[in-house]
């Protein structure tokens, strides 16, 4: 017997492929949904039933609760996955989802709600020890300055409360030029905002973005599967992850699992959750809380030999969570958005060849296929490629051989600039923080000569092509169809070295 | 037949013969036998050089091909003789014409012009809307609006052309 | 430094590529070898060099010692891998591998023809203390015969010696048919061959297919990575394996390891070999080493996390074997056959469309891509599905799953009966033998009427593309091609949900 | 215009209609409504039939269509009501030519007679080989070779044409 007669996977894209997947492989039925732009999209064509929503726009489509909660009452689900993104993180739509009978694969609207607001998560990780950046909520004033900044430590922040996007905060390195810059920030802020309060808190240093996998049961049982490194982000976009992240202690490994656990405990939490942490030589921060499945969980499904999804499946249909088994390996993730690697701006266009990487150690979560037409209603992320390998090096290694075996023709895609990252001094030492994409610009120039003669030799052969095409089309009066004479002409192209 | 290419600053010149079942490819000094296979529909380009293999995608679009070596994307640009010399014709030629076209790819928010409006520099004649920013896209200079190539709520790709003054 | 500065690999298909993206990994450099017929094939455009040998038959390309020898020269490789096949158990060619300095990825000569000879092969293991399928290897008589038969085991099978191809045979159930089952043989073999002797062996009874994947380094060290079950065979042709086999015991498996490893010390066995037995009942008997790479190492790699080819570039380059990790879940292999699934003949043709499957546990080694055209010259293997699961009923799911992802058109495959025998009683059962395939014939008629319906339905849609494309052509005066009114047709067809 | 599929032993008709955006399939009393979409350059064909979600492959080969559905495959034969009408008159004529055809793929490796020749049931025509054996393939009445369509060497696919005899 199933856990769950049919699924409604209210998402796009690889991840609803990937639900589709896996619910597959344990027996229950899917119903896709889809918009007016989806319709051959792949998790349309995999899922045993699809939804039409009409529309393209997200509002219009994913984004509307009511409609996806009719589709699926409508094909009669007792459970639904939301993916992430779209109504993965609304508390009202689970709520929804439980007063229709319908299992929503993920936490209460009560643990989504307070995860999802700064403040209230804030105060819960206090509740539950969990470490937060070092600082004062409230207004300084320069009697207590010099005791506040040495207690949260040097480099300290000033930022003006009323500032936002980087604008009033000034880094203090060490008790002499305090006193001189808060008076400046004070004034500063008066001036700019019209308001002078000012508030201190410890400045992360290398700041590394590191995040631990949990996943939660309805009988208050909690585990962890270690922890990834996302540090390899342009403007707060993650593109390149890894487990483990090179370093963590285990001690430190098993102090933020521990406070990770203890957080969901603290809101009752149920499902698969992220809690993300800035990290800076040794210590760590609570950042927030993704009350779902994030983009990158194959990494830690390659290292725990675990399938995410269906634990999320089982403990929402009451069963027990597993515990983890020991990890293994390294493992790296690529993330494919359909992106101008020059400027990430997002590239348009029809997928009109593809070749995909295989062999050792390599995965593919991916809607991708030939035929494809990127469209601008949706997030430019296409897949993802995910290697695993027996240490790190193995897995640096493979995932540049599988970039380099991957192919997409007809748009744009970011895995250049991944392939950079890859081979960069920075991330092949391990040496690296939040900044590193700002440090890899280039383009890599070894096969310029090589790139050169094929663009040029490509339009040579085209030119052929059409020339032969043309002779063919004169000598048979321009009855024949040019595609004989371009297969006739290509023949013997491919026929060349024999 | 000569082909320039250019990628990045640099310009080379090839040019092609074939020699029997080889391709042999000039470039200044340079001389090399190219054993060439177009695998599938275009699938690939198979190079073997020296003794050497490259498996590489071309994607031909005018005068742009988009090339994938070994992971590596390139825009490379190349005209050919004929085209090289028209465009030396045509850049003597003074043009009236302005074009419109589109920074990035987006969704026509909203056209403020129509055909025989006369318009000043830096009104604004489009907006796009791309990466959840609305964009204005204003007028280069005085004019008379000749075009309107695009309508409110359709998706533009790249370069796309959306208006013309004169 | 990597371990070698080049490799020749002196094979095609998906096990030089194989080979190919382990060396890549390793920063090694590859020389691909190709004949006239695989000038588009992808060890040819993947490997850094390549070397044309000629020819489109094994004969005069990847069986020709001396083209390929040269090859390695002229390159100057300092190692080859042979893959499986071709020139791989080829005892002279190792050696004269080892003569031109060029480190053969394999074992010795001497090691190969050791093991490349059956009654060489049978006295190698009788001294190792291998056990043999227990009989007597000279003509018995009636004398001895009863206390032989007790000795070796019921059921017997009294063989003339003289005879072939299943003829001469009796199985003898108790020792109560026995003399006169034997007395029968006797006359019969005199009749039949003129030559009335007769050997007894024990009848070994729904037998399986185990074998032994081993490593031996140079400094006498020789590991086992467990076993893989390989009886879902037609034709003594493998066709689906997996690993652990279901019916072993912990204890089984060390002793069928040890036993392998002993035959290989015995022979100063170097680099990566598997010991084929026969399984029945609690027992095992040696049938064969095969002294290379197997098809199947890829499950064998799954379960321990090991690159196999890597670990065979380590021990040439004199490095020591690893000591195998724990083994983790379930794997399975599904060779993908170019062949006709409803009576296993070749089929020839062109890959003209190409689907691959993805997701979590999944790995395809294939050296397909669109446009390979399958010629009669070589083997029918196009590559190899193989999934890793967290137990055995995970991994059938996925299998079956990947199974009903991949699509290949151009060329028919065996695939279908892989899916068939997957979903059968006796292998979801775990009990099966090698004669599983007899029982299953034939086709799932689940789909048969959406198949009508899509066979109809493909018709009258290339009816209708063709019906328009003459009426444009006939509007436009003849002078527009087809292609383009073809294409206004689909785009019709495309966007008829919208 | 109608449609019989056959597969296996069972012959279905079906008659397709366009009904605005949706194509209408009747087959005996049933009637089904089918969303139709073609993938890419025929990379896949999504059907929705009620909610149902069938994402099949298919290959024409003249009248026999080649289709994956879930990992299966089926050979259907299909004929449209003109095709039906010309085979039944066709049939009714009685023909003396005889095809030899190859039974599955393989390399010629012997071709034994030529055009002209007088041949005898039995008698060898072409040696075929395939799966590492040699095969023979006789006449299956006597007559006279008036076509060989191959050459000794020759790769040839399965039902490829060998000879004709009269």
């Amino acid at each position: 017997m199933p856990l769950f007669r049919r699924i409604l996977v209210a998402n796009r894209g690889e991840i609803a492929l990937r639900v589709i997947r896996t619910a597959q492989e344990m027996g229950i039925e899917t119903v896709a949904v889809f918009s007016d732009a989806d319709r051959m999209a792949l998790h349309v064509r995999k899922a045993n039933f699809a939804a039409h929503l009409g529309g393209s726009t997200p509002a219009e489509s994913y984004l509307d609760a009511d409609k996806v909660l009719a589709a699926a009452k409508e094909f009669e689900c007792d459970a639904l996955h939301p993916g992430y993104g779209f109504l993965s993180e609304n508390a009202a739509f689970s709520r929804a989802c439980a007063e229709a009978g319908v299992e929503f694969l993920g936490p209460s609207g009560d643990a989504i709600s307070s995860m999802g607001d700064k403040v209230a998560a804030r105060n819960i990780a206090l509740k539950a020890g969990v470490p937060l950046v070092p600082g004062l909520q409230d207004d300084v004033d320069e009697d207590h300055l010099v005791t506040a900044a040495s207690e949260v430590g040097y480099p300290v922040m000033l930022k003006a409360a009323a500032g936002g996007g980087g604008k009033g905060i000034r880094i203090v390195e060490d008790e002499s030029g305090l006193i001189e810059a808060f008076r400046m920030a004070r004034a500063e802020a008066k001036g700019a905002f019209g308001d002078d309060r000012v508030y201190l808190e410890k400045f992360v240093v290398e700041p590394r973005h590191v995040e631990i996998q949990i996943m939660a049961d309805k009988h208050g049982n909690v585990v962890h599967y270690g922890e990834r490194e996302c540090s390899v982000q342009r403007r707060h976009q993650k593109l390149v992850e890894e487990s483990p992240c090179v370093v963590l202690t285990p001690e430190l490994r098993e102090e933020m699992g521990k406070a990770a656990c203890d957080l969901a405990r603290e809101v009752g939490y149920v499902g698969a959750g992220t809690v993300e942490f800035l990290y800076s030589r040794g210590a760590f921060y609570f950042l927030e809380m993704n009350t779902r499945l994030q983009v990158e969980h194959p990494i830690t499904e390659e290292r725990y030999g675990v399938d995410l999804v269906r634990e999320m499946i089982r403990v929402g249909a009451g069963e027990r969570v597993n515990q983890p088994g020991e990890p293994r390996g390294h493992s790296i993730e690529v993330r494919i958005n359909a992106e101008d690697p020059t400027n990430f701006f997002p590239s348009l266009g029809v997928i009109k060849r593809l070749g995909l990487p295989g062999g050792p150690g390599v995965r593919l979560d991916s809607a991708m296929f030939r035929g494809l037409e990127v469209t601008p209603f949706y997030d430019s992320m296409l897949g993802k490629l995910i290697v695993h390998g027996d240490d790190r090096n193995q897995a640096i290694a493979r995932m540049r051989r599988a970039l380099q075996e991957l192919r997409i023709v007809g748009v744009a895609t970011s895995l250049p600039v991944a392939l950079r990252a890859l081979e960069s001094e920075p991330f092949t030492s391990g040496n690296y923080d939040t900044s590193i994409l700002t440090t890899i610009t280039s383009e890599n120039n070894e096969y310029h000569l090589v790139a050169s003669l094929a663009g040029a030799l490509a339009r040579f052969l085209a030119a052929e092509r059409v020339g032969a095409a043309s002779a063919a089309h004169a000598e048979e009066g321009g009855d024949r169809a040019p595609a004989w004479a371009q297969l006739g002409r290509r023949d013997r192209l491919w026929r060349a070295t024999r | 037949m000569k082909y320039e290419a250019k990628l990045g600053d640099k310009v080379r010149v090839f040019e092609f013969k074939w020699d029997d079942e080889l391709l042999i490819a000039t470039s200044g000094d340079h001389v090399a036998a190219l054993d060439v296979s177009l695998v599938g529909d275009g699938e690939a380009l198979s190079l073997l050089v020296d003794g050497q293999s490259f498996d590489i995608v071309t994607d031909v679009q005018g005068q742009d091909v988009t090339v994938q070596v070994r992971g590596e994307r390139y825009e490379v640009h190349v005209v050919d003789e004929r085209e090289r010399a028209a465009a030396e014709v045509a850049g003597n030629k003074a043009s009236g014409k302005r074009e419109l076209r589109a920074a990035m790819p987006g969704i026509v928010v909203d056209v403020k012009v129509a055909v025989g409006d006369v318009v000043e520099e830096g009104q604004t004649l489009v907006v796009l809307e791309a990466m959840k920013m609305q964009n204005p896209l204003a007028a280069e200079g005085p004019g008379k609006v000749t075009k309107v190539a695009v309508a409110a709520g359709e998706a533009v790709a790249a370069g796309a052309l959306l208006a013309e003054i004169e």
